[in-house]
């Protein structure tokens, strides 16, 4: 490129005042390549911006160097007009005099000569820069949303009430999550079914919801706006068009005693079941670990008293694959199962406190199925271990949370508040009862939530003791918590009819796998990574996939939900244009020179790097080199340091345009 | 360099009985491989034409591998062979390969690089008691006084994660480790006496290349300093481009470099190539923990990170 | 876990107790090692490690003492083999604070005026039977199996804690003794003071104290069905064992208790001879129980 | 920040690569802020520090740098999540290698300048320019520029010598 242009600005007196505008711009002149220089008082000006134009077509410029401010303030500006004037706007570059020069220097002659230079190493880049063009992304609208908890549900309304399609898929039987299985909930104790399930029933209702439950992600593979998506779906092994959901099935089938996890195992449930009454949708499942028909092959009871013939022994797993353009995951969390450390895992256990060999020592998800209304012992409040009411309980907060010698540094955020709605609710149950609680700290930031935590202790008597637990041992009937009261220095000893322990929020099991499957990253303990924690709190780093909900970290209900509805708030701004366009600064390979090391693919924070075979026409393989996805790649370049041959190059970046600037000095 | 200073023990350090039981090991295995039709070819030594030497070969018959040998001659890293640098060996087919500690660091790396599969290779791995240096005197055994600088110190004499081990290993005396002393030598100097100890030797460079050629890892099909658009490294045999060349060279290696030798061996002009590669392998050690080994690793020191890995050299 | 090695050689710090109060721990040591065979080989000439006084008062003492003894082990080939829960505590201790604290390592060299050397493995018995020997191995070992002895395993403080430093196994919730003593046929109790403090060296100053703490393990022992306890500490046997009587005139119960060393049981298992083992040492005597269940 | 202009009798060459998200920004908003520093200092823009490939210090170094400064986003910050953490790792082990061929470390200048950082910025080049100013030019690289192979102090023998002039 021979024929570059050469504008500089004087800014008012911002740049002229300390800089040589006329000097600088008589030395570029002198410049190889530069067919025409001029200075201006202010280029970003309209007239400015016209002598650009004019001068483009006056002068056949093929480039051009604006020195005036920072391209931070006015790149887009002139790389408008360029366009404008029919040069291709990325060979139009700013030569940065301002900010770098003229405002932080004092000496005339000495600025002078650094604009200079600065005007130079432009010149020499754009010789070498190269027109691109903006890369365009069809979108496909519609969004896939994985775990149909509180979050997945209020993204999957969100977003399907905007007009946009919707993939539900949820792993359990029924959607609802964790939060079907509470009792009521802070600050407001309103019944969590009571406002649940009427959302679970919008999104099975939803014409533009489809919702596959009993299902989990397969694989995942494309990019933002254009995801392929293979869902498994589990053998269900009752067909979803013919069942009326009667449940007579669930009434004659033989085999009843099946711990029900939903109850935490405090009830039971037979082996074709739907998880809970208010099941969404109503269509049962077999468990086919226990069923006796799949155990033995005999049996097949619920089959002869099914009116519509939808049981199905012969149904397997089935693969659907959905075109998406977005993804949104919440896949909530789990409590720390507190029992012996696990052998490989990097979390201490907590076998001191006998959880799982005590019987009256529980975790607070049991402790809501115990007083939930809908529960197993239908709202009342009893011990596991002879089903007596328990006169004394405490509740332990932190078991495992902000406990770095375990393993665990993270605070669970809604410990401190449930435990205080729980000696509520304990309190509201059994009225002769004290509730004692363990904490490090109460922590209560939300709208009414020290409100609630005083009334608990002010009203309802429970006593809070600031200390932690070392023990918890059986001791005839009672279950002995050994302790600490900091504040007045001694240890305590409480002999307690049943232990609630707030156990730690942990990410799902499989987090991890399906973090791989999606390409996006999670920290140390599995939750998963926002893009920048201040400012793109709801996006992944991989283009197109958002988060919701405790997947994320501990959340409580206000904040998911928040989390939800602003998730698909991205997902519909994502949806508001049948094309996606982004800058061209992506890196690009050369399959010639590329030998496959995938050493790019390795330090690739997107994940854009794939493999790629290349065949000679007969289809035998000639080599295996990296393939970068223009839709994925973020511009970073850091492939290109990497590669040792140099055979992947960021457009805009190229070592030529670099090397030029350097040695333009 | 006080080459003289030293006297140098001549008694044989392994007997003649553990060169002909590994020379066996190996015909055996590669004749009952190509009998079976196993592999196509299998890489390794053959005597050569003068007393004291050995050539790399690809046999490809059982008659061709009745005639391989181990010795301290066999000093060539055979992993080079099954690089794309190599195109014409590899389109033989599913090869065996006769590799030394060095040469399966290099099999390693190049399993870890994608540039092999384990599946498509045999590895015969050799208890290796070392080969003669670049000069040495090849009428005398391995011993004290012709062992190279690189085995003086080896850590991989046991093969792991091969097909096959030919021979066992004898017992070997602790050797001097030239080479370590000779890094903290520089390491002790200051930065002007380095600068004068390299730019001398940098100087003589001639660029031949012959440290690309021979590295295993110097894979890429057009190197970097081959490049003119842009040019990052001068292609003259002038000093300033021949520092760069070793400075580009050295860092490319870094945290892939199976410490074998090989470029240092070849070069004419007895450049000490290998104390950059073994600088960068005790830093990258040291900071990283990293070091190259028997077994393929996912990433090198230089394509992860670690959130809280030093810094304390940024400001 | 790391297969069991086949032959096994261990260098032998006993410490003072085992060659005053704990004399019977030292002989069912060396006969269970005998009849297990595994070298047991004393090293010589070596230190108080100063437990417990040393590093209550003086740091740099408590640290030298062990760093001293752990120079001298090096004399004695093999792994250093600990019996006593304290002097095991004290040697971990003192790897783990030199190993991570430079100017420590600096003073404590500068006492010894000689250079450290810290490296040799140090292993209490219950890793080396449980890890190095091998379960497998000490259950084919067994000679008399102790089945139908309900024995309550104590840890104390020292065993397993502070969490990171002795790594014997889970800090809180370990199982190492159960499954040492497991192998020989016994059965061990589920019992809730396994780990809490015996009163330790209160024993002297104020042993109130000591009855209180002690008395509730053993409370805690006979609640969990035990017909007696196993210990692996000179300190907390002397609190169960020699003060059992006056802790049952303090409260007015009976125990009558006998308190095992880890491997007084484990060599009568694998049939050392019992006069070997030191039973007439014990304040509370352990003779009629082991006739009771068959083992004398 | 007004000094007292001093003339010096060397003006160092200042080569700074750095990442546009976080250091070219920091450095606008010394410009913003009036900030001063010395002029002499050229800036080369990266999308990130994981860009930053040890030629381009090299380079720089050859082709008359007195020194370079290399600047990005604070670990954490990275517009592009990792590339910072890449690019710390590349140099740790490039600056090893440097000062294991002889090259003074100190006209070598890595720092994180966040975008609000425009006052570090102005310490940084303030900092890397006084002390290169003391130093002196980079002669080293310069003198390899013009050397010629094989410069004569090793051609000692009378053939090399005689085949040598007769050239």
């Amino acid at each position: 490129m021979s024929r570059i242009g050469v504008f500089v600005c004087h800014c008012g007196e911002n740049i002229s005042r300390t800089v040589d505008v006329e000097k600088v711009a008589a030395e570029a002149g002198r410049l190889f390549g530069v067919a025409y220089t001029c200075d201006y008082k202010y280029m970003c000006s309209d007239p400015g911006q016209n002598l650009l134009k004019k001068a483009v077509a006056e002068h056949k410029l093929e480039g051009i160097v604006v020195a005036a401010c920072s391209p931070r303030m006015h790149e887009k500006t002139f790389r408008n007009a360029a366009k404008a004037a029919g040069v291709n706007p990325f060979l139009c570059e700013m030569a940065n005099i301002r900010e770098h020069c003229s405002w932080v220097h004092e000496d005339r002659d000495e600025a002078t000569a650094k604009a200079i230079d600065i005007v130079t190493m432009m010149v020499e880049r754009v010789k070498r820069n190269k027109k691109l063009q903006p890369i365009t992304v069809p979108v496909t609208k519609k969004a896939l949303i994985i775990g149909g908890g509180i979050a997945g549900i209020q993204s999957a309304l969100d977003i399907a009430d905007s007009g946009h399609q919707v993939v539900l898929v949820e792993r359990e039987p029924s959607i609802g999550g964790h939060m079907a299985q509470l009792s009521e909930t802070f600050p407001t104790l309103d019944c969590s079914q009571c406002i649940m399930t009427p959302k679970m029933v919008d999104v099975v209702n939803h014409p533009n919801i489809t919702l596959h439950t009993y299902a989990e992600i397969e694989a995942v593979e494309g990019y933002i706006g254009n995801f392929q998506v293979k869902v498994r779906k589990k053998a269900r092994s009752v067909d979803m068009a013919k069942c009326t959901g009667c449940g007579v099935c669930m009434a004659k089938c033989p085999q009843k005693k099946i711990p029900n996890s939903f109850d935490k195992n405090l009830g039971f449930r037979p082996a074709i079941y739907v998880p809970f009454p208010q099941a969404v949708p109503n269509t049962p499942v077999i468990d086919r670990e226990n069923c006796t028909w799949f155990k033995t092959g005999k049996c097949g009871v619920c089959q002869k008293v099914c009116g519509p013939g939808a049981v199905d022994y012969t149904q397997e797993d089935e693969i659907v694959v959905e075109q998406v353009g977005a993804v949104v995951v919440a896949t909530g969390f789990q409590l720390y199962d507190i029992g012996p450390k696990p052998a490989g895992s990097a979390i201490e256990g907590y076998g001191e406190f006998g959880y799982g060999t005590i019987p009256d020592v529980i975790d607070g998800l049991t402790f809501e199925r115990l007083a939930s209304a809908s529960g197993p012992t239908g709202g009342k409040i009893v011990r596991p271990s002879d089903g007596a009411e328990p006169k004394s309980v405490v509740f332990v907060q932190c078991v495992g949370s902000r406990a770095r010698e375990k393993g665990i540094s993270y605070c669970s955020k809604i410990c401190c508040m449930y435990t205080a709605k729980h000696t509520m609710l304990y309190k509201h149950k059994v009225h002769d009862g004290q509730a004692y609680v363990f904490f490090m700290d109460a922590r209560t930031p939300g709208k009414g939530y020290d409100e609630f935590w005083r009334r608990s202790i002010e009203e309802e008597e429970a006593v809070y003791i600031r200390g932690m637990v070392s023990r918890l041992y059986q001791k005839g009937d009672k279950v002995v918590v050994m302790g600490s009261d900091v504040h007045i220095g001694v240890q305590v000893e409480i002999e307690a009819d049943l232990v609630v322990l707030a156990t730690a929020v942990q990410p799902r099991e499989g987090a991890d796998t399906l973090a791989q499957k999606l390409g996006i990253s999670y920290d140390k303990y599995h939750f998963y990574s926002e893009a920048h924690a201040k400012l793109r709190p709801v996006e992944c780093a991989t283009a197109g996939i958002y988060l919701a909900g405790a997947c994320q970290g501990p959340k409580d209900i206000p904040d998911t939900v928040s989390q939800a509805s602003a998730a698909a708030a991205k997902v519909m701004t994502l949806f508001a244009r049948n094309e996606l366009e982004r800058e061209p600064i992506v890196a690009k390979v050369n399959e010639r020179f590329c030998v496959g090391c995938l050493a790019c693919r390795k330090v690739c924070p997107y994940g854009a790097v794939e493999e790629k075979e290349i065949r000679d026409r007969s289809g035998n393989l000639i080599k295996v080199v990296a393939y970068v996805n223009p839709g994925v790649c973020g511009g970073c370049g850091t492939c290109q340091a990497t590669c040792p041959s140099k055979s992947v190059e960021l457009d805009g970046y190229t070592d030529e345009q670099i090397m030029a600037m350097i040695e333009a000095l | 360099m006080n080459k003289t200073a030293r006297k140098y023990e001549s008694a044989a350090l392994a007997d003649e009985g553990y060169w002909t039981s590994v020379s066996q090991a190996i015909r055996q295995e590669a004749v009952r491989l190509l009998e079976q039709g196993a592999v196509a070819g299998v890489v390794g030594y053959i005597a050569g034409r003068r007393t004291g030497t050995a050539m790399p070969v690809v046999a490809a018959t059982p008659d061709q591998a009745k005639e391989l040998i181990f010795s301290p001659a066999c000093v060539n890293n055979l992993a080079l062979y099954l690089t794309k640098a190599k195109k014409e060996v590899r389109a033989k087919g599913k090869l065996a390969i006769v590799a030394k500690g060095c040469d399966l660091r290099a099999l390693a790396g190049l399993l870890g690089e994608s540039q092999l599969k384990r599946e498509d290779v045999y590895i015969i791995g050799i208890a290796c008691a070392g080969v003669y240096g670049a000069h040495a005197d090849r009428s005398q055994p391995l011993c004290d006084a012709t062992i190279a600088r690189k085995c003086r110190e080896c850590t991989v004499r046991e093969p792991t994660d091969t097909d096959l081990v030919a021979g066992t290993l004898p017992a070997l005396p602790a050797l001097e480790p030239l080479e370590a002393q000779e890094l903290a030598r520089l390491e002790a100097m200051t930065p002007q006496e380095r600068w004068a100890f390299w730019k001398e030797h940098f100087s003589r460079c001639i660029r031949c290349l012959a440290c690309r050629q021979i590295c295993p890892f110097c894979f890429c099909e057009q190197c970097l300093c081959d490049r003119n658009r842009p040019q990052s490294v001068e292609t003259t045999p002038r000093p300033a481009g021949n520092t760069a060349w070793h400075i580009v060279r050295a860092m490319h290696l870094a945290g892939r470099c199976g410490g074998c030798a090989e470029c240092e061996r070849v070069c004419p002009m007895d450049i000490p190539l290998n104390l950059l590669n073994r600088k960068m392998a005790k830093e990258l050690k040291e900071l990283y923990d990293y070091e190259a080994g028997l077994t393929p690793q996912e990433k090198g020191p230089l394509t992860e990170y670690k959130e809280d890995d030093d810094e304390s050299f940024i400001k | 876990m790391t297969p069991a090695k086949n032959i096994l050689n261990y260098s032998y710090y006993p410490g003072c107790s085992l060659h005053a109060s704990a004399k019977e721990y030292d002989e069912s040591t060396r006969g269970l090692f005998k009849a297990l065979k595994i070298g047991l080989h004393e090293v010589p000439d070596w230190l108080c490690c100063g437990a417990t006084p040393a590093h209550n008062v003086d740091e740099l003492l408590s640290l030298s003492l062990c760093a001293k003894n752990l120079e001298l082990s090096n004399q004695v080939d093999g792994d250093l083999a600990v019996a006593c829960a304290a002097c095991f505590s004290r040697l971990k201790v003192t790897q783990h604070r030199l190993a991570e604290n430079e100017e420590k390592r600096h003073q404590v060299a500068y006492a010894l005026d000689a250079p450290l050397a810290l490296d040799k493995p140090v292993k209490h018995l219950l890793e080396i039977l449980a890890t190095d020997f091998g379960l497998d191995r000490l259950a084919a070992a067994v000679q008399k199996p102790l089945s139908g002895l309900k024995v309550a395993c104590y840890y104390g403080c020292l065993l397993t804690r502070p969490p990171d430093v002795p790594e014997l196994d889970d800090c809180e919730d370990p199982s190492i003794m159960e499954r040492v003593i497991g192998a020989t046929g016994a059965e061990t109790v589920s019992w809730s003071h396994r780990m809490e403090c015996c009163g330790a060296n209160f024993t002297l100053s104020r042993p109130g104290v000591v009855l209180k703490l002690s008395g509730e393990i053993l409370a805690s022992a006979k609640r969990g069905g035990a017909d007696c306890i196993m210990v692996a500490c000179p300190l907390c046997h002397g609190n169960l064992d020699i003060r059992q009587k006056e802790i049952e005139e303090a409260s007015g119960r009976h125990y009558g208790m006998p308190v095992f060393y880890m491997t007084q049981l484990l060599a009568l298992a694998a049939g050392v001879s019992t006069s070997k083992l030191g039973f007439g040492s014990m304040m509370v005597s352990p003779v009629s129980l082991l006739k009771e269940k068959g083992l004398l | 920040m007004h000094t007292d202009k001093v003339k010096h009798d060397f003006e160092p060459k200042i080569v700074a690569l750095v990442c546009t998200w976080c250091t070219y920004a920091g450095a606008d908003l010394a410009g913003t802020s009036r900030m001063q520093y010395p002029p002499n200092v050229r800036v080369v823009k990266f999308p990130c520090t994981g860009r930053i490939d040890p030629v381009f210090i090299l380079r720089a170094f050859q082709k008359g740098a007195d020194g370079v400064l290399v600047s990005g986003c604070h670990p954490g910050d990275c517009h592009y999540m990792a590339g910072n953490f890449h690019a710390r790792r590349r140099f740790a082990a490039f600056r090893k290698l440097l000062e294991f061929v002889g090259v003074d470390l100190s006209r070598l200048q890595f720092s994180w300048v966040s975008a609000a950082e425009g006052g570090k910025w102005v310490e940084m080049v303030t900092e890397l320019t006084e002390r290169v100013r003391q130093l002196g030019p980079l002669t080293e690289f310069r003198e390899l520029e013009l050397a010629e192979q094989w410069s004569g102090a090793t051609l000692t023998t009378p053939e090399l010598k005689e085949a040598y002039q007769a050239i």
